[in-house]
């Protein structure tokens, strides 16, 4: 068994499900992703066409993991169509991950799409740390959410605490996140706010959160290329995301003049988000 | 510079350049972020080289384009992956104290005097010319591996600026002391010694090479002996300061490439496990070193090892 | 062969040559005696390489000549020490069963034909030329850099035998795909790759460099990616069975090597760690991942990486 | 501190001791060497001159080692001049040793010159083990006797086991070493012998073992370049004294057809004892 988080390991996939027309989760066989952190990384490898970052989807059985992934270029639709018995190679789990305090009552966890992957994750922790979780998934149309039963069951004590919204009103309550946080802000206090979803959607979660004084932590992406803090691409003002987080506070990202606005392409210049 | 300056005793010169410590990052590492100089600046880098910059912007190879093997060794074939001279030059352009060298890359003299052209206002101490980069069609190493094209491409350089030039050489299919004696005869000031070693690794299980290109280039602990026997050749051979590079990972390395020659070392790879914490690290311990052995300053080792 | 020996799915054809597994002693590794390599072969060894002989007997240079750098990974420069044509052929004089093959080094083609004509007449598999040995002057790689001593050297030694000649390559100033070429155009059957690379360590306490010849040769893990490298471009160009050397230290690296190009793949520096039973253990290994693929036999994956 | 037995170490002389005009002792600080056991050597590295195997002489004090060497060529006469303070490297200790089995009651340790320094280890080994000692040290002179109190501290609990002899009488009994143990295999019995000098002596004492069917283990020499088990130049027939060896039991010795009959010179040539 390896234990170093830089060895390749070469999987099989086991089981594939379907979460939406564009969204599928792989389950795999690796004992140190099995144990990853909430907000942890993989770089999954899919032989001769592509290596992509990955956050690390739960999965209950014992040495399992398993990632969920949205259909968009070259190596995430490669990877989508990877079939049972396929292998992928991977590697880490890397990054820093969400901090979840002994002292924490209530957190609320805001995201949407495969940003959920690494809010899940957490859920069920704090789940364990008996910590009560109001989760709040953001999608644009009904057709676009999923994990909700997944969600539901981590936080099973407390159905009213899973809040779902879709921009079209065709599921849940018509709104988006952020219009949804701030009404549960004003009903409930939270002990820490965390998300993970479209960049823009996190600064206006990390910016409600500031405003309110709720301490926020925030999984961002960026283009990876080494994961392991070499390569520099994944840079976001003075942090590399790869090694520095993908977790950061809203203390540290009030200060960084990316978050929000900007991002490096493959190639290293900077493009502003429209 | 001020006796009481905390690194006072670890000041060195190469060429025109001084530098308040012998440690430099490494090109193509962290390279591309005026915010990052920054921080490995207040880390207490001497100074930084950029990632190899070409005229138009490189997107590189698909990934994996770095791979670790194990044991502090790398494989990386990123192609040269950089944003362009022109948005490059925009990165830097607020630069004020950060002792910056720009490396450059590319396959013609024109390019390569466009790109100084664009440069050579910017507050930087000077040029890199990657001549080894073994991964790349048409630059790098192809060029670095034909002396006239070295020679050319060096005069080119010459002609648009005043700032020091460093040619960095690596282990191709000519003498590394030949290919550096063309670059000094051309008007080089500097040479960097190494670049990554051609190599290759194989995942046994699906039989398929790991690099998208395949063929990519080693770093790392496993390439430190043979930087250092560049360096001492190089040293040796030629009479010009000689940056060293190739595998440092504490302050041992740093003092074994200097007393094989260098003026001043590169680190690379390393930053992988250790973060850009190390420069801060590995200057103390330099430091602690230097006052141990109660020199005056560190650079009386530069190339001591040649005495015996 | 039977279909009941043992070791039948792991045998493997290099050129004339056939191997009951594909795992052969590196040159210079325990090299000079009958009675190891009669030990080496109970351990199950497929070949021996000798150590490279030369003309007269030559002592090497002073110690330190071998060191370990940690890692699994070696710096030699033992200066080519063997005992000489004469004395080594009366060594090998009794051989009957033990498949050898003999490395020769010199410096002239008289040279070569003197030692090929006394050593034809014993029982041997062939020759290796070591054309890449990196720290002795005038021999080795100071002949591999040169293509037309190359070409001389080869045909000399193939006007004088009918056996199976490889000739051996490493990284020197001369690109190991040409060499090869070179190698081939002038007769010879298989090539062997790579050879230690050039490279040297000093101790910062002495502040002198350890090996007594100053600069000697990298070998072990740190060059595996390298040897893959020239293993895969070299059967990737040229139409000749290569046999893979540098750091291998398991059967996955065997397979990897196999996989890249290699018909049988050498083992040298590892011997350090584990002794001659490494044979042994790995063979078994070799055998496991054979069955357990389900192969008939263990060349089916010879070049194999090449399809992707 | 190294734990790697390969890893040079740069130690500083701290004493040396005169054991003849053609012989010292070199004491210096090193853990691992400290602890060597009976028949293990170092790499004993002279900056810019040689590095030559040495075995490990004992010294008490903890955390020290030392090493004799007898004056010869110029890696051994470079050691020998080598002063207090002065720097030498070494790696190892290298090996396998002599066995001690707890079973034995009463050995026989026979030997001299340096070949003493092995044996001198074993005889303090036995003695912590509670193994009765009888120690003969051979030599042609008077002068070239030494180690003789050394040897008398560590066997004290018995006088009469310390025997000394000289081929020309100058010292001790008159005779060889092969001659003395004749007669004392003739009024005691051992468990085992143990030997360490001159091959052509050990080959002596190797077959009057076997004679008397006693066990027997003899440290060997041959010329050493690597010390790990790579060159190949200390082979012995089949084995490689720096690995399989340095010691080897009669059993092993009386196949081989080197032992007591050649060695390999520097460039591998096969050269018969004269
Ligand atoms: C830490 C982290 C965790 C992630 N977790 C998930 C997840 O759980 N599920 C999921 O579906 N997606 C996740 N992503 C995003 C995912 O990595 C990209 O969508 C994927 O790499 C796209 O690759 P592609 O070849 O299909 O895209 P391409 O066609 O090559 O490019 C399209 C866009 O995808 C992004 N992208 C491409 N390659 C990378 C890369 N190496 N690193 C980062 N972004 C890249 C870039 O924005 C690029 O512009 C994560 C990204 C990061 C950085
Ligand atoms: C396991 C072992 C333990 C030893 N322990 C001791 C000891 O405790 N005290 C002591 O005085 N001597 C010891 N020796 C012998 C010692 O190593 C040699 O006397 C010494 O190396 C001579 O070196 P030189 O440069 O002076 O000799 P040179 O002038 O170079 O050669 C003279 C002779 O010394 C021997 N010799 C030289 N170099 C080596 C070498 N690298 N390995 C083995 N033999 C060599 C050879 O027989 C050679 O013919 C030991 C040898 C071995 C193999
Ligand atoms: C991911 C990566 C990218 C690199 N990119 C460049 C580059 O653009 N230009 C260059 O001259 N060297 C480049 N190099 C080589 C390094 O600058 C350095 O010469 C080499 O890695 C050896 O140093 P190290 O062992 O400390 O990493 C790169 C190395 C790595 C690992
Ligand atoms: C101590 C030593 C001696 C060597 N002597 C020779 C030699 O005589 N001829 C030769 O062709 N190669 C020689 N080599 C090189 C090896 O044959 C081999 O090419 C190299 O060590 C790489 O393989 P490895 O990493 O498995 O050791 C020697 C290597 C070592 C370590
Ligand atoms: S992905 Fe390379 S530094 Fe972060
Ligand atoms: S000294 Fe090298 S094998 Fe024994």
């Amino acid at each position: 068994m390896p234990t170093n988080i830089d060895n390749r390991r070469i999987v099989r996939i086991e089981q594939t499900i379907v979460e939406t027309p564009t969204v599928k989760t792989l389950v795999f066989k690796d004992s140190l992703s099995h144990t990853a952190k909430p907000g942890q990384f993989l770089m999954i490898w899919i032989p001769r066409i592509e290596e992509i970052p990955m956050s690390v989807m739960i999965n209950s059985k014992d040495g399992y993991a398993a990632v969920t992934i949205r259909k968009s270029g070259v190596g995430s639709t490669a990877l989508f169509e990877r079939k049972t018995g396929d292998l992928v190679g991977l590697r880490g789990p890397y990054g820093n991950s969400y901090t979840l305090k002994k002292s924490y009552k209530k957190i609320l966890i805001a995201g949407g799409g495969t940003g959920l992957v690494p809010l899940l994750r957490l859920a069920s922790y704090a789940q364990k740390l008996k910590i009560q979780s109001t989760v709040i998934i953001g999608a644009r149309t009904k057709g676009e959410v999923f994990f909700e039963n997944i969600a539901r069951k981590i936080i099973q004590d407390n159905d009213s605490s899973l809040k779902i919204c879709t921009d079209d009103g065709s599921y849940g309550i018509r709104g988006t996140t952020v219009e949804l946080m701030s009404k549960v802000l004003h009903e409930n206090t939270f002990d820490c706010v965390f998300t993970c979803g479209p960049e823009l959607m996190m600064r206006k979660v990390v910016d409600l959160s500031n405003e309110n004084s709720i301490p926020v932590e925030a999984s961002l992406e960026r283009y990876m290329k080494c994961g392991i803090g070499i390569c520099g691409s994944c840079c976001l003002d003075a942090s590399l995301v790869c090694q520095d987080g993908t977790v950061f506070s809203g203390r540290q990202l009030s200060k960084m003049l990316d978050f929000g606005n900007s991002y490096r392409d493959k190639d290293g210049q900077r493009i502003n988000y429209s | 510079m001020d006796i009481n300056d905390k690194n006072y005793n670890l000041s060195v010169e190469i060429d025109k350049i001084h530098l308040r410590n012998p440690t430099m990052l490494a090109s193509g590492i962290l390279g591309i972020s005026q915010s990052i100089f920054e921080r490995l600046y207040k880390e207490n880098v001497g100074a930084v080289v950029t990632k190899s910059i070409s005229v138009n912007p490189m997107k590189g190879y698909p990934n994996p384009t770095v791979i670790s093997i194990g044991g502090g060794s790398y494989l990386n074939a990123v192609g040269l992956s950089n944003p362009g001279v022109d948005a490059f030059s925009k990165e830097l352009s607020k630069n004020k104290k950060i002792p910056i060298m720009i490396s450059l890359v590319g396959s013609s003299e024109k390019e390569f005097s466009r790109m100084v052209k664009v440069f050579d206002s910017l507050s930087i101490l000077g040029y890199e010319i990657n001549l080894s980069c073994p991964h790349v069609s048409k630059m790098g190493m192809e060029v670095g591996d034909d002396p006239e094209a070295v020679n050319k491409i060096v005069k080119t350089v010459r002609m648009n600026t005043t700032k020091p030039i460093s040619v960095k050489v690596g282990v191709g299919s000519i003498d590394v002391v030949e290919l550096a004696r063309v670059a000094i005869d051309a008007g080089a000031n500097i040479i960097t010694a190494i670049n990554t070693l051609r190599a290759m690794t194989i995942d046994i299980e699906t039989m398929m090479p790991i690099l998208s290109n395949r063929v990519g280039g080693l770093s790392g602990t496993a390439i430190k002996p043979i930087g250092v026997r560049c360096v001492y050749e190089i040293s040796k051979n030629i009479k010009a300061p000689v940056i060293g590079c190739g595998g440092v990972s504490s302050w041992q390395d740093i003092i074994e490439y200097m007393m094989a020659g260098a003026s001043a070392v590169q680190i690379g790879s390393v930053l992988g496990s250790n973060g850009p914490k190390i420069f801060n690290r590995i200057t103390k311990d330099l430091k602690n070193y230097v006052e141990k052995k109660g020199m005056k300053n560190i650079s009386e080792i530069v190339g001591i090892a040649h005495k015996y």
